[in-house]
């Protein structure tokens, strides 16, 4: 907490940017000088790059920086969980080592948690860390990973101890993704596109130091990433857009758009672009037939009152409540809302919903949409898991009877994965 | 928008809920809506003069305590919550809010005060038989003779409209304009009929006029702008009673569930009723959400009110009813019964999905004046 | 199985009621010349007052005797359960004794099953049975018995050994309600009829002879009762409608009709009455609103198709294919049709939703319905309840992990009834 | 109305299960649906050949084997599990049906044998740019000097357009009628453009007719009601179509689940997942009984069937996205890849919302020809 108002906030950083806004800079070089003033991030602590302001206030400095016309610190991607984490639970050294290069871009990140055997069951990953002369050697197979392909470092679970309980055996890690033994595979998904990867990960090496949870204590801490990912899924996410200005600043950061966002290119039509309805139906001469009419009324109903909801979650941490499950609620509204907007676009495009490409509306928008919203209620953990830590976190409803958890893991039955 | 309250908003969302926990606890509620009245004049005259609620958000040159749409809308998302029976919603939130957007000084200083206090109960008569809350469904004339209206026609669904001492409702002027009249229950011609309610704790009655006297609250033309913003208030305070009332069945329910054993478990431990009951705090807090954002952008006077507005009242309307058929199921044979509490509740949220027009209609009304 | 075909069986029951039908007979008198025939229950086999006909071929054999304008052997009530688990389970002395009560309407039955503390959880019955001196000493508490206020006998699930497993210490009896001993007090449901009861029994007595199952083999008889008892709440149950003709045994027909259909009066409203629907909307001059249209429109589809459903179901049986838990299917979709039905008669009355009695359309019907449907997903079996019969019994999915199936019976923790 | 299937029946589709497990698996599938010309002529061959299937429902005079609507919906019902790729729909249920309602004996003799044969395939091009199915959409005009018509105009959403050389459309005579003609590809003034498919098992086209020579099928008044009855066929044999890819989505869900492992147990043990599949099994069964009985009306020649059929197509086309949508969750992350064979079922069904009419305009068409 701080005793800064919103209105000071936005003050400081126009006078900040009306002092130092360049645009004739490199990207790296005003990142810099970002980050060195703590409004890069500033609801990181002090001592560490930020200015140790609510969460919710770094929204605000971003919209000024926006307004400005400026350019902020790197937000795409992992890198901001992977911030979240290191902060939370790394070493002086895992912060000293990553967290400029996290907010300057310069260094991409991925999440190594999900296996073909482990979806909704994190905790049963198997792949595995073995300790032999003072280094970690890693054996297994990860999926689900985005940027992949293209990141620098990875937050690794992994098992280092199979007679120890599930939740006790996992150890967490910063992982070099630039070495030998890690190979990635795109995942072609039934939208076309292929932003996840597979990642094939042989006798891959990390050092001691790099090491960020206890020994048997790496779940604790991929709670933390996982929370700030499910708050990050409420469908309120924004992602940055390119400034068409000829200054050599912004190609970099158009580059970087390109490149990082490409993986999400298709997020936006996962939500179910509730924003394009009314636009579609009016394109299509339906917005005045009466049925339809109600049905776009629904969806919109449904995504602003996910919006206002996320809003009042943000408003309760804003007031110094600690950020909690309400993430789950507004991911499960994020589904439902992406499921409705999707039927309700296929009712407004009638038979050129048959249609993909250019043969679609908005050139393939609406097709897009139409084989993208499956996605939400899946990615960042299943409608269905979420459900599941409403009840148990929120509502504090008994656990559900678990049979794999007091055994030693090896015990665990577990899928078979090729 | 604020989308959260304030500590002081919070302090007096506490004492209102204290106060209907001892005051009206559901026992008093069953005795009530199985009498004559409806509501209990003790109840009502401390709610209004210890709490001052009838006085919330009148303006205070007229006695009242000048607050916003959404101080009002705490307090009835607290009745809704108790399931209180008075006549606070047609008195404080139709009746006083028409007088207040419509009515000339004079007229507020003659007719306000005693509303403020509780010492009058007034009601807003608007729909007629056809059963439409919107200006265009009005067909009830006003003829003039001199400075002397009279009334002629007839006004259905009006709540505690056997209680009111004061009608306040709208007309159709002989220039086509709406006009809002007052008019005392004492008046030529005033035929008051009760109509049975499937709600027993919300009353409603049919009043017939024949040439009534009655009085034009402000000027001859200003009566549609007066009652779309009384109607977005009304609708804006529905909504927040039916998330109050919502809220009071996901709580009940989850409170079964947790005490209730089948198989020799909780049956809150049973995935599928952890997961209803994660569908209802969604749904419900949802509703809130919708709810709150109703009252403040009346209280901010944004341009898409009426858009938020219908929206929160198809919405919650909906998340409502849908909250009491889980409660009903959640409870099994008993919620069925007249003796478990629910059915309470779910006569409410069947007769909130209605009352001051439905989802359907407000969703049309909303994407009318949807501008975003 | 029989070689009879339909045209056979209707021109069979045709010529017998040509030759036999009365109605100057007294109701009585005339069913037992029914019941000899075997057209009283043609489903019953031919040593005990049937044809051995399918179940199907009985609703055939029904529909030509209501088309000869005559009347049919007693049906409504828990009777036609109490006929089906005798006829299963019963000794020789029960069927003689009962099986014509039964079909004559002379006697009348009710199922003491439900309890208090054990609704959806009927083998959790806590009602106990001690046996002393030759015969069985009753106590306990049951509820939801429809019909209890004016039953002759009872069918009685109790518990004679707690030291069993649960499904092992019950007993399945035949009871005697016209005794002393036995409090019977009727329960007011939300929608203002009062057709459920509770029972109280205090050292009620039932005489060895008159147990149905071997000791501790109750549930087994009980689920034959059960699964008749889904059968015939799939939405296609049909009432006896009243005949208004002179003769005396009409009126004594119509005066049964009033007696025992007087729990079930609310029934037709319960499913939502979809039939209303149109005409509904048409009284209310809104049959032309697209929006509405739409909604209608779903319903009567989701009705037919429960219908079509339930005729599938009847003509495998038909075929000679067992009676399965399709029932559990076809209830599951008349609580889909009732609370779909309800919204949609709230949003063809508009404000007139608010009203009921005489104020309300049909004088009262709509808001009886408003206020009946939920009943529906409850009784007989919640929803919850068919969906773990249709995924454990049809679909073969794993039982749900139990905890009170595998001990003493009084070591399990269940609900404390005052 | 008959609701169960004739032992013959069961065999037939016994028969045509175990060709289509043979000659259509999905790697198959994948294969065609990536490939240009979107089906295998051997499979087609073998089909029409070796099963009879394209002579089903065409009568025994002209080569067909005169079956009734119901043995062409089973042998969709089994297309639609397998999502075989063949022009069967195109060329057998909307070409030849539409023939043998509208054209006259010779022209019968003239057309149907070869398409019973297999050796024609054809199709019906009945929608337009604005993608209605509808007689009252078609704007088409056919103008006439002598015996020859001209048509003028442009089809779009033709099934298997580019690969049907025979293609049978309906046009607005200058008496105002509707006619239905058949034109060869092959005639002047013939553009084919294929369309980009969602759903790459069933290929669409748009074809563009200026002054195509063409030939009346039948009479100049009696196309509307060809048209009507083609209609109904075709829309009852797709909701059989429909209902034999949701059982397949259901089955293959239910497998899956049943094998997977999470949290050391079988997902099917959970006990949500178990009561999704309950309320799969329901819906889908649902769904096969309206669809059955859309068949079965129109053999019974039933005066509501029209009602039955749309009844049928808006809700198996609900059930049919709604059981791939709850598919794909089943499965997981796997269930959104490509190489997972779900996705192939979610376009089918996707596409099949809308394909033959919307279930909203569906639901309008069943009212006005509700009789019960």
């Amino acid at each position: 907490m701080t005793d800064m108002t919103e209105q000071q906030v936005r003050e400081e950083v126009r006078a900040f940017l009306k002092a130092n806004w360049d645009p004739n800079l490199s990207l790296v070089a005003w990142r810099n000088i970002l980050v060195d003033s703590g409004w890069g991030a500033p609801h990181y602590p002090k001592e560490w790059l930020g200015k140790g302001l609510p969460a919710a206030m770094s929204l605000v400095v971003d919209e000024e920086i926006r307004e400005f016309g400026a350019v902020g610190a790197a937000k795409m991607g992992i890198r901001t969980l992977a911030g979240a984490t290191i902060l939370a639970h790394g070493s002086d050294l895992h912060k000293q080592t990553y967290l400029r290069g996290i907010l300057t871009g310069q260094e991409t990140w991925c999440q190594l948690f999900s296996e073909p055997g482990s979806g909704s069951d994190l905790a049963g990953a198997a792949t595995r860390a073995d300790f032999k002369d003072g280094k970690w050697i890693i054996n297994g197979q990860k999926v689900w990973t985005t940027s992949a392909h293209h990141a620098d470092f990875g937050l690794l679970l992994a098992r280092t101890d199979w007679d120890a309980v599930k939740h006790k055996g996992l150890t967490y890690f910063i992982i070099d993704m630039r070495q030998p033994g890690i190979d990635v595979n795109q995942l072609k998904q039934m939208n076309g596109h292929a932003s996840f990867n597979q990642v094939f990960i042989t006798d891959a090496v990390i050092e001691e130091d790099m090491r960020v949870s206890e020994l048997g204590e790496g779940w604790k801490v991929a709670t933390t990433t996982l929370m700030h990912e499910r708050r990050g899924a409420d469908g309120a996410r924004r992602y940055d857009a390119k400034i068409e200005r000829p200054e050599q600043l912004y190609q970099e950061y158009n580059e970087e758009i390109d490149h990082q966002l490409a993986p999400y290119i298709w997020y936006p039509q996962r939500t179910g672009r509730v924003d394009l309805l009314i636009e579609h139906a009016k394109a299509e001469g339906r917005y005045e037939e009466p049925a339809i009419r109600q049905e776009i009324a629904k969806v919109l109903s449904m995504a602003k009152a996910a919006e206002w909801t996320a809003r009042r979650a943000h408003a309760a941490q804003n007031l110094g409540k600690p950020p909690g499950p309400e993430g789950s609620i507004g991911k499960l509204a994020a589904s439902h809302v992406a499921r409705a907007a999707n039927r309700v676009h296929t009712m407004i495009a009638g038979a050129n919903a048959m249609l993909t490409g250019s043969d679609s509306w908005m050139d393939g928008t609406i097709a897009e949409i139409l084989v993208s919203t499956p996605a939400i209620s899946i990615a960042g953990g299943t409608d269905e898991i979420q459900r599941n830590i409403i009840s148990e976190r929120v509502l504090k409803m008994p656990k559900e009877m678990r049979t794999d958890t007091d055994r030693p893991f090896r015990e665990v039955p577990r899928n078979q994965v090729g | 928008m604020q989308f959260s309250f304030s500590a002081e908003q919070e302090e007096f969302r506490s004492v209102i809920r204290r106060f209907l926990e001892a005051k009206s606890p559901t026992a008093d509620v069953r005795k009530l809506m199985e009498g004559e009245v409806g509501y209990d004049p003790a109840v009502w005259k401390s709610l209004s003069n210890d709490l001052g609620l009838t006085a919330l958000h009148i303006p205070e040159e007229y006695g009242g305590a000048g607050f916003g749409v959404t101080e009002l809308a705490i307090a009835t998302e607290e009745m809704g919550r108790a399931l209180l029976c008075a006549p606070f919603f047609a008195s404080s939130v139709m009746a006083a809010t028409a007088i207040v957007h419509a009515a000339s000084d004079e007229q507020k200083a003659a007719l306000l005060p005693d509303i403020a206090s509780g010492e009058t109960i007034a009601t807003l008569a608007v729909a007629e038989p056809n059963g439409g809350w919107d200006a265009g469904s009005i067909k009830m004339s006003a003829t003039t003779a001199g400075d002397v209206y009279r009334l002629h026609g007839t006004k259905s669904y009006v709540l505690d409209g056997m209680t009111a001492g004061l009608i306040v409702l709208a007309a159709r002027l002989a220039n086509g304009h709406l006009g809002l009249f007052s008019v005392a229950d004492t008046s030529d011609g005033v035929k008051r009929t009760p109509l049975k309610s499937m709600d027993p704790t919300r009353r409603l009655a049919r009043i017939d006029f024949d040439n009534t006297p009655a009085m034009l609250l402000g000027s001859a033309d200003g009566g549609e702008a007066a009652y779309a913003k009384t109607f977005n208030t009304m609708v804006a305070c529905l909504a927040c009673e039916m998330a109050g009332g919502a809220e009071r069945l996901r709580e009940d329910s989850l409170e079964y569930v947790n005490m209730r054993v089948q198989f020799g478990r909780n049956i809150a431990s049973f995935q599928v009723t952890k997961h209803k009951a994660a569908d209802m705090l969604l749904d419900v807090e949802m509703a809130k959400s919708a709810a709150y954002a109703a009252a403040a952008a009346l209280d901010d006077g944004d341009a898409d009110a009426s858009a938020v507005v219908s929206l929160a009242k198809a919405s919650v309307s909906e998340t409502y009813i849908q909250t009491a058929i889980h409660a009903v199921q959640m409870h099994g044979g008993i919620g069925f019964t007249y003796d478990n509490d629910t059915q309470m509740w779910f006569k409410r949220a069947k007769a909130s999905e209605v009352f001051l027009g439905d989802a359907n209609w407000h969703r049309e009304r909303m994407l009318q004046n949807w501008s975003a």
